[in-house]
Order: structure tokens, then C-alpha cells, then sequence
């Protein structure tokens, strides 16, 4: 029973992790910048095909290509804050109706960056195996390779929360989620900041990627059915708030172990239902404010 | 200005009309100088995977082979003519395909249809390929409730194995001669896993074997730790996932992280796929899983492997669908050369009633009624593989040969499954 | 050109058309081509679709993506009741057991505003997907449904029907009180509520409305699908693409969504078929450009053109 | 007799109670003023008897029937109206649709669309807006804009109108005109009840005048009681 429970909040714990880094990355974008990212997948996508690309081709350590995969989609997502979406808020004659609108830009993101994928890798689905060995801990057993990915997953949310308290750039970003005008009046360069955001979004899902590619088989379609879970992280954690994507993330993870130990076919009913239940309840989230 | 928004106008309405006309306008029909084949794939959308690494590179080597000798002999036209694919995209889209098929029949006349991707699709397309007439020789899908639909649409064929029709009893003839008491069976929620599901339930009691646990997951679920844990505390014999990749490879991985160490360990389909290998390494030894062939089985073969995979990675290679796809180009080419044209009547009584040639050997379809045709079970080479020394060999039991004259084991069934390997690093 | 825009300002004559093109549509199946009909019957699923959730954005600025599980529910009620009922009232039925759910709904979301509206919404699909493939498998153990194939001529006519009983409704709901009371929710909820605006009952009447319609159009394209479950059935697609066909067209009119939808579905089918490789690559440059350069949609650029050439003309002369 | 009661009406937000127990009445064809510092509960206060939100615990009678818990579209039909500090026009549509849009569904009698249009032009030209008809409200002068408020809020024909800070903002002439305003509103036989900082539009056309202070009320009076009252001056001085 003890073991059974242990294994529950463990196993919850190891998705969680992974569930939090790509949910901060996608709250980063849409608390600052306020474009709901439905391309964030594809972003997930191209860190775990870059990954996976290095691994087999140049026996590049997946772990190493997190400097790879890094800079490489903090480029894209920098290039496309400054020219698509800074573009669209310049013209946008409301909030609401930028919100509307990038988010419908970023839906064709999506289709271009996945048709783009599938043209260079095809369809297929790929894995390796990475660090698939059996690590218990009080009886309970995992993988090796998730407690990896949860321990990178960790350490990169709380490096990205300390750069946002501490540094000045960090304050720079928070100013401006707080409040665009005010910030731009104050001297930040918000256009930098917002693509600043953008791209570092950008990089929590790539990153996400690279430990994702490691645990599971990945295809380049895969990135919607990541985001639908990101979303209701960012929802649970409430919209805009950095930790509260941290803590959805962990909590959801936690929540989708429990069902999933229950009756495994729930699973994903249980994450829908516990999201519209807590919209419906607190709709701003755990943290939100 | 007057002028520019006349001009605008005029302009908009032109592009209407164009628009309207590109509608009703069908090309007139040329001499016949080629076949023209008509496909609703799946090239975007969540089937891109299914379809990019099933059917696909079998037409892509299967088509230019074919064109290689000039095509296909047509009697009534008196030579060869190569074949022309004509592919459209349905995005994974069930009412797209059903629109883009008709597409293909009525708008593009194409002399012949080649099939949909996936088991829900071929529902779809079957009766809409029937209403008009069209033979259709499926690739992917295939599953029990197509049997009850089979009598209502005799122009149906269907060429990939499914559970009860031909894998599951030859599985469980398998697991009954190693003496196999206890089954835990893990499946997908979808049409194709509650099949496989009652199927289990029918045909493994039937042998003597009980099913300790049947536990369904539904197609996104990421995390299977659950599941594996308690097949652990289950302590059955045999493991049966039945999924697809996206099941079948975290399945597996939480397997070999948890130590989980059942004697049979079978992952359909997705155990049978090269980057299975590619992506467990020496740890696939002794997984088993569905299979028809390998290179061992016939010189025949042997050479289709050798066409199909050369100069490609081990990713690309399945040894359970491949040789039942390209079979199936086979005997659509063999039965069209007996008609010698396009007749789609003629087409279908020569593939229900005739026993014709192709890659596995002698291959024809067991008719239901005056309905559609499954591929004979006697035509299979096999359907159960094994991972033994880095090969997907074809296993069977003792006698299979005599109840399937083509079936060829290549190798013995390895019981117990070794143990995973311990970790390399 | 004076002759034209007063013309165009004449109701009476906008009627006219639209009877004239109704007619022309009507008569299809005897003049045109068997795929014309199928193909025009898949373009008028899209105008329901973007009309029936443009019905209820344009006004009140609540952008939902729950057409999937209304249209879902629509072709699920066909599976389960086309082998009882005759064809028409199965259609009806669809469209009622979506007005109820979206009842119900619509009730419970009442609260939620902007963006929360949207994902919940859209959870929505993805939980009656899940809840509905859960009790297929635990409850019924039905492996997939087979529908009746119905006449294709039929479904076409059964299509327009929905349509025209669609256009009537939007247009008389647009020029209605309640189409006022509508906009008034949309451009500040609380003003509407204290000028003696019903505001709840409103929305959620507006929102199952569409959903009637949005369940109709499910359950007639069922006949035509043949083979339906919870997979094919809420399908994600057809919450976003009447979203960016309405975005396309633009909302200011009542025929703009009917553009977009056109338009857009026109383009679709010949990128599947000519660039079946490069469908999603076109279709999101395509998407992009739109968003960039069409803020007020197509309609919208064209008015725009149509009214700077009036005023430029007006100084010339 | 009174047309509005209030009892012990209260409302925390949080742990602070921004109206606590304040015991209020206007009476038939009044003007009664609610006077108090910013922050003091005035618009709280409106909004418990508008039903925006609920007061918690505590009272509200409308002619004698209890109105605390009904809807705000309710409340308005009953006969309450109400204007808004930060003013709530429909942006996006003509000054004429707003008007209507309160005689279609305000009222408690059904109305045709020739009586509402008819309704709205006099109500527009009472207000003087009669020129702006077709005007999206969103390009009205501030000023303008309220004045549609108080003709939009009287297009549902109320026995009460609440106006919420009528004149801040608008110069000496203006205050004047909308002084004028309400009192002819007043002698259509409506009630009023006002929030108001312009010291000099309070005192000039009110009957009686109420004062908030965090919530509470401390003085109640005529504008010449209120204006000598000691604990008034203090409150105000001491801001």
C-alpha cells in the first residue's frame, strides 16, 4: 500500500516535472508577451528531433544538446516576437483583439513549422534509449533516464525564477508583465523584453524536448497533444503566474499518476475534468491573482 | 478612380467565375497511355505517422519497380502502361477522405483505388469505394467487425492480419506449447484494442490460459508506470500489450526501467518495426510481437526486403505489414493483368475467385458470401515474430505447417524471454 | 456609379439575389456534376459551422472552440438514433441534444470571460471525447458505429435546408432587439445587465442556438462519413477552422463569415489536391498573411477599397 | 413615504467592510445626495441597491418590496436605474441604439419598435443629444457621454435613478446645465439619488444629503445641516 502510494507521488512527480517547464515557458509568453502560443508544441517538437537527430547521427549526449537545441529556438522564437507578433500588437487596435489575433498566427505557426518538420524527417516515429535502467528508492522503481529529466527540469524552472527575481533583466521582464505602458515609460526597451520572453519561452519548451525525447517515443505531430496538457497546467497554475505553472505542472502530474493508477483510461478524462472544474471554481488559477 | 473600383470589381468577379467554372470542368479523357491510381492519405495530421511508415514506402518502391518494366500488361489496349499515382492529402480527416474519394471516382475517373490509411478509414471508404463499384484491396486496418460488413460489400479486400482471423490463435497455439498459464493484457481504448481485448478473452481460455488482468489506456497517455507495476504484482506469465507504437515503446521502456521481467513480452504492432530495435537495442531480445516475414522465409522474399530497405536505416523496417502490403500490390497487379483493362467488375471476380502469385506465394481472399474477401489465413507466411539475436525471426509451434502451408517459421520461440540486459553505462 | 451604390443600399434587391443564388444552389443536383454536389455540400458544413459560432462571437466577443463537440454530439446522435428515426428528425435530434448540452454548458460557464471561456471551451471537446470513448468501451463495449449511408442529393438538400433555416435566423436574431441586447453584452456586460438586459439567459440562449445549428449540420455529415467514433467524431479541427474561415471573411456583415468559409474551403480542397505535400505550409503562410494583413478580413479590405474609391471619386468630381 | 429603504446594509471585501450597517431612505420625488471621501462606500453602496452585488447581511426595499438578492436586470425593471462613475456607454454603437436598447428591455411593459424609437429621439433631445443620433457613443465628448448615460438609464422609465458622479470633469457651464438636468428630471417624477464631489451642484440641488466615511454613515441632513456639521468638516478636513 505504502509502496503503492509512494509509487504514485513519484511517478506523478517525474511527468510533473517535465509538464512545469514547458507550462512556465508557455505562461512566459502569454503573461508577458499575451500571445496565447498554440505552436508552443512545435516547439517541444523540434528541441526532441534536434535531440534525437544529434544522439544518432553524431552520438552527441542528450544532455550536451541542450546547448545546442537552446540558442537554436530562442533564435526562432526571438525572430518571430520581433517581426510576426510585434507587428500584430503594433497594429492590434486592443488588447483583446491582439490576443485573438496572434493567437490565431500562431496557429499557423503550427502548421508551418510541422510541415516543415515532417518534409525533413518524415513521419515516422522515433526513440533511443537513454538511461532506461531501473532506480529504486523505498521500493518504489523508475527510470533512470525520467529522474534525469526531472532533476534538469527542476533546476532549469528555479535557475529561470531566480534570473527573473534577482537580475535586472529579470526585473525588466516582470515590470512589463505587470504593466506594458508603465514599463515602456520606465526606460525598458519593451519590444526587446517582449522578444526577449518570447525566445525564452521558446527555449523552456525545447529544452522540454530534449528530456521528453529521452523517456518517450517522439513523431512530428506530437506537439498539439503536449500542448493541450500545457495548457490546462498554465490554467491550473493561473495565467501569468511563473510559479503557479511550476506548481500545475507537479500537481497535475500528480493527479494524472493517481487515475492512472486507478483506471488508466480516465486518465485524460480526470485532467479535463479536474481543469473545468477548477475554471468553474477559481477560474484565475492556484496562484493567479 | 471610377476606374479602379470598377477594375476591382471586375477582377473580383472574374475570379468567381474562374472559381465556379473549375468546378464543372472535367478534362477530357486522353488515349490511354497509363493507369491511373487514385489515394486519400493521410500525409498531415496524427496519421502522418501511420501512413508515412507503412503503406508509403511500399507504393514508393513498389510503383517505380512496376514502371521499371513498363508497367502493367493491359490486354485490351495491347501493351504495357505505367503506372500514374494521383495522391491527396484528407489531413487525417475522416470526412475529408470520404469527400477526396469521390473526388477521385467521380471528378479524376481514375481507373483504379488504392486505400485509405487506417481501420476507421477503411469503414468509411468501403462502402462509398462499393456504392461506386471501385475494387478496393486495403493496406492498413483490419479488424474483426469488418467480417460483419464483409457480406454487404463485395467489392472489399482486405490483406492486413487482425486478431481473430489469423494472429491471436497462432499466438496462443505458441504460448500453450511453452506452457504458458497466466496472461495480463494491456490495451489501447480505441476500436483496435478492444478487439484485440475480446479476442484475448476468446482465444487465449480456449488453450488454457487465464487473463489475470485487462487493463485499457487511452491513446495519449504518457505515463505507464501504473500499468507495468501492477502487471508486475500480477505475476502472469505473459504480458500482452496491444497498442500502437506510441503505446507499445513507453510500455516497454517502463519496463525495462522497472525490471519488469514477464517470460513472453509482446508488443503489437510497434514491436515489429525496426526502430524498435533501433531504439532498445540488444534490450528487444525476446520480445515478441505480430511478424509475416523476414528475410529467411523465401528468395522472394528476401529480394523485396533487399529492394524495399536498401540504402534505408533499420528505423524504417516492419516485418509484420510490409510483406502484406506489397503482397496486396501483387495480387492487384496479377488479377488486373488477368483482366487486361480497367473493369472493375471483372477485377473483382478475378480476385474472389482466383489463386494468383505474390510475394508470399500462392495468395487469394476467402470470400464472405456473395460479399467482400479477407486474404486467406493459409496464404500467410506467419504472424507471430520474436527478437533473437538482433533479428525479427518468425516463430510458430509444432505442426503449424500443416494447418498453414505457406506458414514458415525461421527460428524456435525463445521461452522464457531472457532478462532485460543490465544498463550499458 | 451612383446607380450602383443605390442599388446595393436596396434591401428589396438583396433579397432578390439571395433568392436567385438559393435557387441556383437548389437546382445543383440537376445541372451540375455528382462531385460539385459533394464538394458544395462540404463547403455549406463550413459556412454552418463558421456562421452558427460567428452568430454568437460577433456580438458578444466570446470566441469559443467547443463547434467540435457540438458538431460531434450532432454526428453521434446520428450513429445512435439513425437506424430508428427517418432521416429528418434524426437531424432535428442532433441538433437538440446539442442545444441541451450547450444549455447546460453555457449555464456552468456563465462566469468565465476572455480566455478562460476559450480554453474551457476547448476542454470541453477533449472531455466528452474521452468521457464518450470510456463508456463505449466500459459500458456499451461498441467498437465504432456504422452509419447509414444516405443519397448524396439528399444530404445536399438536407445541408441547404440547415443552412437557409440558419441565415433566416441569424439574420432575424442581427436586426432583432435581442440582436441589440446581444452587441450590448459584447461591449460591456454590466451596463447591459443594470439596462434591464437579461444577460445570462441571453448568452446561454444565443450559445445553444448555435449549437443547435452546429449539431444539425454533425448529424447530416454523418450519413456521409459512414463509419464514426469518438476519434473521428470531435475532431479539433472543426473547433479552429470555422474560427479562422469567420477571422478570413471577416463578421461585419451577414454575408461575410459565408465568404471567409467559402473562400477558405475552396482553397483548402485545392491545396490537398495539387500540393497535397505542402497543404499545412501554404495554409499557415496563408493563415499568417491573413492575420497580418486583413484585420477586418476580406470583406472588410474589400469595403474598405470600395469605400475609399467612392470617397476619392466623390472629390473628383 | 419612503420609495427606497435600506437596513443595516453592509459589504466586506475581504476583511474590510467597505458599507457597514448603514441604515438609508429616499423618499417620493427627493433629491437625495451621498456625499464622502474617496474610498468612503458611495459606489458600494449604489451597487448593493442596483443588485450589482449582493449586501451581506442587511436589506433593501423598493416600494416596499424587498430587493436584496434579485438580479440586476431585475432590479431595473422593477424601476431602479442607475448612471456609472466611469462611464459605461456602448462604444461601438450609435448613441440612438443605446438608448433604445434601455426601452426594449428596461421597461416592465412590452414595447413596440416605433414607441421605443419614438421614446429614445425625445429622450435624446431632453438630454439635448439630439443632433448625435447616428454618433458611434465611443466618439461622444466625455460630458456627452454621460449625458447619454442618464438618457439611456431614463429609456427604462424608472421611479428611481441612481447617478453616479454626474458632473466630475465638466466645467463651470456644464456643472450648470447638469444641474438644470436633474432637477427637470425631477419634475418628470423621478426620485433621485446622487453621488457627487461638485460640493456646489450637491448643495445647490439636493434635498437632503447623506455622508459616508469608511463606510459608515455620519451625518444625514438637509445641505445646510450638513454643510455645518462638525463631524463633516472634519472629515473632510482631515483628509
Amino acid at each position: 500500500m505504502l509502496v503503492s502510494a509512494l509509487n504514485i507521488v513519484i511517478n506523478g512527480l517525474l511527468l510533473g516535472g517535465l509538464y512545469a517547464l514547458v507550462a512556465m515557458g508557455l505562461n512566459l509568453q502569454y503573461g508577458v508577451a499575451r500571445v496565447l502560443n498554440i505552436a508552443h508544441g512545435e516547439f517541444i517538437m523540434l528541441g526532441a528531433f534536434i535531440t534525437w537527430a544529434m544522439y544518432t547521427k553524431f552520438g552527441i549526449n542528450p544532455l550536451l544538446s541542450i546547448v545546442i537545441v537552446g540558442p537554436i529556438v530562442f533564435i526562432i522564437g526571438f525572430i518571430i516576437q520581433r517581426t510576426l507578433f510585434t507587428s500584430l500588437r503594433t497594429s492590434a487596435p486592443s488588447q483583446p483583439a491582439f490576443e485573438g489575433s496572434s493567437m490565431l498566427a500562431s496557429f499557423g505557426l503550427l502548421f508551418i513549422i510541422q510541415n516543415v518538420a515532417l518534409i525533413i524527417w518524415g513521419g515516422d516515429m522515433r526513440a533511443y534509449s537513454y538511461y532506461n535502467f531501473g532506480i529504486n528508492l523505498g521500493g518504489a522503481v523508475f527510470a533512470a533516464n525520467r529522474l534525469i529529466a526531472l532533476i534538469f527540469a527542476v533546476v532549469i524552472g528555479i535557475a529561470f525564477y531566480i534570473f527573473l527575481v534577482r537580475t535586472r533583466i529579470g526585473k525588466a521582464i516582470r515590470a512589463a508583465a505587470e504593466d506594458p505602458t508603465t514599463a515602456g515609460i520606465m526606460g525598458v526597451n519593451i519590444n526587446l523584453v517582449l522578444a526577449l520572453c518570447f525566445g525564452l519561452g521558446a527555449v523552456m519548451a525545447g529544452l522540454a524536448g530534449v528530456f521528453l525525447s529521452m523517456c518517450f517515443p517522439i513523431y512530428p505531430v506530437m506537439g498539439l497533444e503536449y500542448l493541450i496538457i500545457t495548457l490546462i497546467v498554465v490554467v491550473l497554475g493561473g495565467l501569468g503566474s511563473i510559479p503557479g505553472s511550476f506548481i500545475g505542472g507537479f500537481i497535475l502530474g500528480l493527479i494524472g499518476s493517481a487515475v492512472s493508477s486507478w483506471q488508466p483510461s480516465l486518465a485524460l478524462a480526470a485532467y479535463y475534468f479536474i481543469f473545468m472544474l477548477l475554471l468553474i471554481i477559481r477560474p484565475k488559477g492556484i496562484l493567479g491573482k | 478612380m471610377r476606374n479602379k473600383s470598377i477594375m476591382f470589381m471586375v477582377s473580383l468577379l472574374l475570379v468567381l467565375v474562374l472559381m465556379a467554372l473549375s468546378l464543372f470542368v472535367a478534362c477530357p479523357a486522353p488515349a490511354k497511355d497509363k493507369i491511373v491510381v487514385g489515394m486519400s492519405r493521410p500525409l498531415s495530421g496524427p496519421l502522418a505517422i501511420i501512413g508515412d511508415s507503412a503503406f508509403r514506402p511500399i507504393y514508393e518502391t513498389w510503383v517505380p519497380m512496376v514502371n521499371a518494366d513498363g508497367g502493367i500488361y493491359m490486354s485490351k489496349y495491347g501493351k504495357y502502361l505505367p503506372i500514374e499515382l494521383k495522391i491527396y492529402d484528407d489531413k487525417s480527416d475522416v470526412g475529408t477522405m470520404t469527400r477526396l474519394t469521390e473526388k477521385l471516382i467521380l471528378e479524376d475517373k481514375v481507373d483504379f483505388l488504392w486505400p485509405a490509411c487506417g481501420t476507421s478509414f477503411v469503414f468509411g471508404q468501403a462502402p462509398i469505394a462499393n456504392k461506386y463499384g471501385y475494387v478496393l484491396v486495403t493496406a492498413e486496418g483490419g479488424a474483426t467487425t469488418i467480417k460483419e460488413a464483409l457480406p454487404s460489400l463485395p467489392y472489399l479486400f482486405v490483406s492486413l492480419s487482425f486478431s481473430d482471423w489469423y494472429e491471436v490463435p497462432v499466438l496462443a497455439g505458441i504460448l500453450a506449447e511453452q506452457g504458458v498459464k497466466t496472461a495480463y493484457v494491456v490495451y489501447i481504448a480505441d476500436l483496435h484494442g478492444i478487439e484485440y481485448s475480446g479476442v484475448f478473452g476468446i482465444e487465449l481460455p480456449k488453450k488454457g490460459i487465464q487473463i489475470v488482468g485487462n487493463v485499457s489506456v487511452p491513446p495519449d497517455l504518457k505515463d505507464f508506470a501504473p500499468v507495468i507495476t501492477d502487471a508486475m504484482n500480477s505475476g502472469a506469465d505473459a504480458f500482452l500489450c496491444e497498442g500502437y507504437p506510441d503505446q507499445v515503446l513507453p510500455a516497454m521502456g517502463t519496463s525495462i526501467a522497472l525490471g519488469y521481467n514477464p517470460k513472453v513480452w509482446l508488443g503489437g504492432p510497434g514491436a515489429n518495426f525496426g526502430f524498435f530495435h533501433t531504439a532498445f537495442g540488444p534490450a528487444v531480445e525476446g520480445v515478441t510481437c505480430w511478424a509475416v516475414a523476414n528475410r529467411k522465409t523465401s528468395p522472394a522474399m528476401k529480394e523485396m526486403y533487399d529492394l524495399l530497405y536498401e540504402g534505408k536505416p533499420e528505423d524504417v523496417h516492419d516485418w509484420w505489414g510490409h510483406p502484406l502490403y506489397w503482397a496486396s500490390l501483387d495480387i492487384w497487379k496479377a488479377a488486373v493483368e488477368k483482366v487486361g483493362s480497367t473493369d472493375q467488375d471483372a477485377l473483382r471476380e478475378v480476385l474472389a475467385t482466383t489463386k494468383l502469385d505474390t510475394v508470399l506465394g500462392p495468395t487469394w481472399f476467402t470470400m464472405f458470401g456473395d460479399g467482400g474477401g479477407l486474404m486467406a489465413y493459409e496464404s500467410h507466411t506467419g504472424e507471430v515474430g520474436q527478437w533473437i539475436n538482433g533479428e525479427l525471426e518468425v516463430v510458430g509451434y509444432t505442426g503449424i505447417e500443416e494447418t498453414l502451408p505457406n506458414y514458415k517459421a525461421t527460428a524456435d520461440f525463445v521461452y522464457p524471454k531472457p532478462l532485460w540486459p543490465a544498463p550499458a553505462e | 456609379m451612383d446607380i450602383i451604390r443605390g442599388v446595393f443600399k436596396m434591401p428589396r434587391l438583396w433579397w432578390l439575389i439571395s433568392l436567385i443564388l438559393l435557387v441556383l444552389l437548389a437546382t445543383l443536383p440537376l445541372y451540375g456534376s455528382a462531385y460539385t454536389v459533394i464538394l458544395i455540400t462540404a463547403i455549406i458544413m463550413y459556412v454552418i459551422l463558421t456562421v452558427s459560432w460567428t452568430m454568437f462571437f460577433a456580438p458578444t466577443g466570446y470566441l469559443s472552440l467547443a463547434t467540435a463537440a457540438f458538431f460531434g454530439i450532432g454526428i453521434y446522435t446520428m450513429a445512435i438514433l439513425g437506424e430508428q428515426l427517418p432521416l429528418l428528425p434524426a437531424v432535428i435530434a442532433g441538433g437538440l441534444v446539442s442545444f441541451v448540452v450547450a444549455l447546460i454548458v453555457g449555464a456552468i460557464t456563465l462566469r468565465l470571460r476572455g480566455v478562460y471561456f476559450t480554453i474551457f471551451t476547448f476542454g470541453l471537446v477533449e472531455l466528452i471525447k474521452h468521457l464518450l470513448l470510456f463508456w463505449e468501451i466500459n459500458v456499451t463495449g461498441t467498437r465504432g458505429r456504422f452509419v447509414v449511408l444516405e443519397n448524396n442529393n439528399t444530404i445536399f438538400g438536407v445541408i441547404l435546408g440547415i443552412f437557409v433555416v440558419l441565415m433566416l435566423t441569424y439574420y432575424l436574431l442581427r436586426r432583432s432587439k435581442y440582436g441589440l441586447a446581444l452587441r450590448s453584452i459584447g461591449e460591456n456586460e454590466e451596463a447591459a445587465a443594470h439596462l434591464g438586459v437579461n444577460v445570462n439567459l441571453l448568452k446561454v440562449f444565443t450559445f445553444a442556438l448555435s449549437a443547435f445549428f452546429m449539431g444539425a449540420a454533425g448529424a447530416i455529415m454523418a450519413t456521409r462519413w459512414t463509419y464514426v467514433d469518438p476519434y473521428v467524431a470531435f475532431n479539433v479541427l472543426h473547433s479552429f477552422l470555422p474560427v479562422l474561415m469567420a477571422i478570413f471573411g471577416g463578421m461585419s456583415q451577414l454575408y461575410s463569415p459565408i465568404i471567409g468559409a467559402v473562400i477558405f474551403a475552396y482553397i483548402e480542397e485545392q491545396l490537398l489536391t495539387r500540393f497535397p505535400e505542402y497543404f499545412m505550409l501554404i495554409f499557415g503562410v496563408i493563415l499568417v498573411v491573413a492575420i497580418l494583413y486583413l484585420p477586418n478580413g476580406l470583406v472588410g479590405l474589400v469595403r474598405k477599397w470600395w469605400q475609399k474609391g467612392l470617397r476619392e471619386e466623390n472629390v473628383n468630381s | 413615504m419612503s420609495i427606497l429603504e435600506g437596513e443595516g446594509v453592509t459589504k466586506y471585501f475581504g476583511g474590510l467592510a467597505a458599507v457597514s450597517d448603514v441604515d438609508f431612505h429616499v423618499d417620493q420625488s427627493e433629491i437625495v445626495g451621498l456625499i464622502g471621501p474617496n474610498g468612503a462606500g458611495k459606489t458600494t453602496l449604489f451597487n448593493t441597491i442596483s443588485a450589482a452585488i449582493a449586501p451581506r447581511p442587511g436589506v433593501i426595499r423598493f416600494k416596499g418590496k424587498r430587493i436584496t438578492g434579485l438580479k440586476p436586470y431585475q432590479v431595473c425593471r422593477m424601476g431602479i436605474a442607475r448612471t456609472f462613475q466611469s462611464v459605461k456607454v456602448f462604444n461601438n454603437m450609435p448613441v440612438f441604439e443605446n438608448v433604445r436598447l434601455g426601452s426594449f428591455f428596461g421597461t416592465a411593459t412590452r414595447m413596440s419598435s416605433a414607441e421605443s424609437a419614438k421614446e429614445a429621439e425625445e429622450l435624446l433631445d431632453f438630454v439635448g443629444l439630439s443632433a448625435m443620433n447616428t454618433t458611434l457613443a465611443g466618439d461622444l465628448t466625455l460630458v456627452n457621454q454621460k449625458r447619454l448615460e442618464v438618457a439611456r438609464a431614463l429609456a427604462t422609465k424608472p421611479e428611481l435613478l441612481l447617478i453616479d458622479e454626474l458632473m466630475a470633469g465638466l466645467n463651470n457651464t456644464e456643472v450648470a446645465q447638469a444641474m438644470k438636468l436633474v432637477t427637470s428630471i425631477r419634475d418628470k417624477g423621478i426620485t433621485i439619488f446622487m453621488i457627487e464631489h461638485v460640493m456646489k451642484a450637491i448643495m445647490g440641488v439636493c434635498d437632503r444629503i447623506m455622508v459616508l466615511h469608511h463606510g459608515v454613515k455620519i451625518a444625514e441632513g438637509t445641505p445646510q445641516q450638513v454643510a455645518t456639521s462638525q463631524t463633516v468638516v472634519e472629515v473632510y478636513l482631515g483628509e
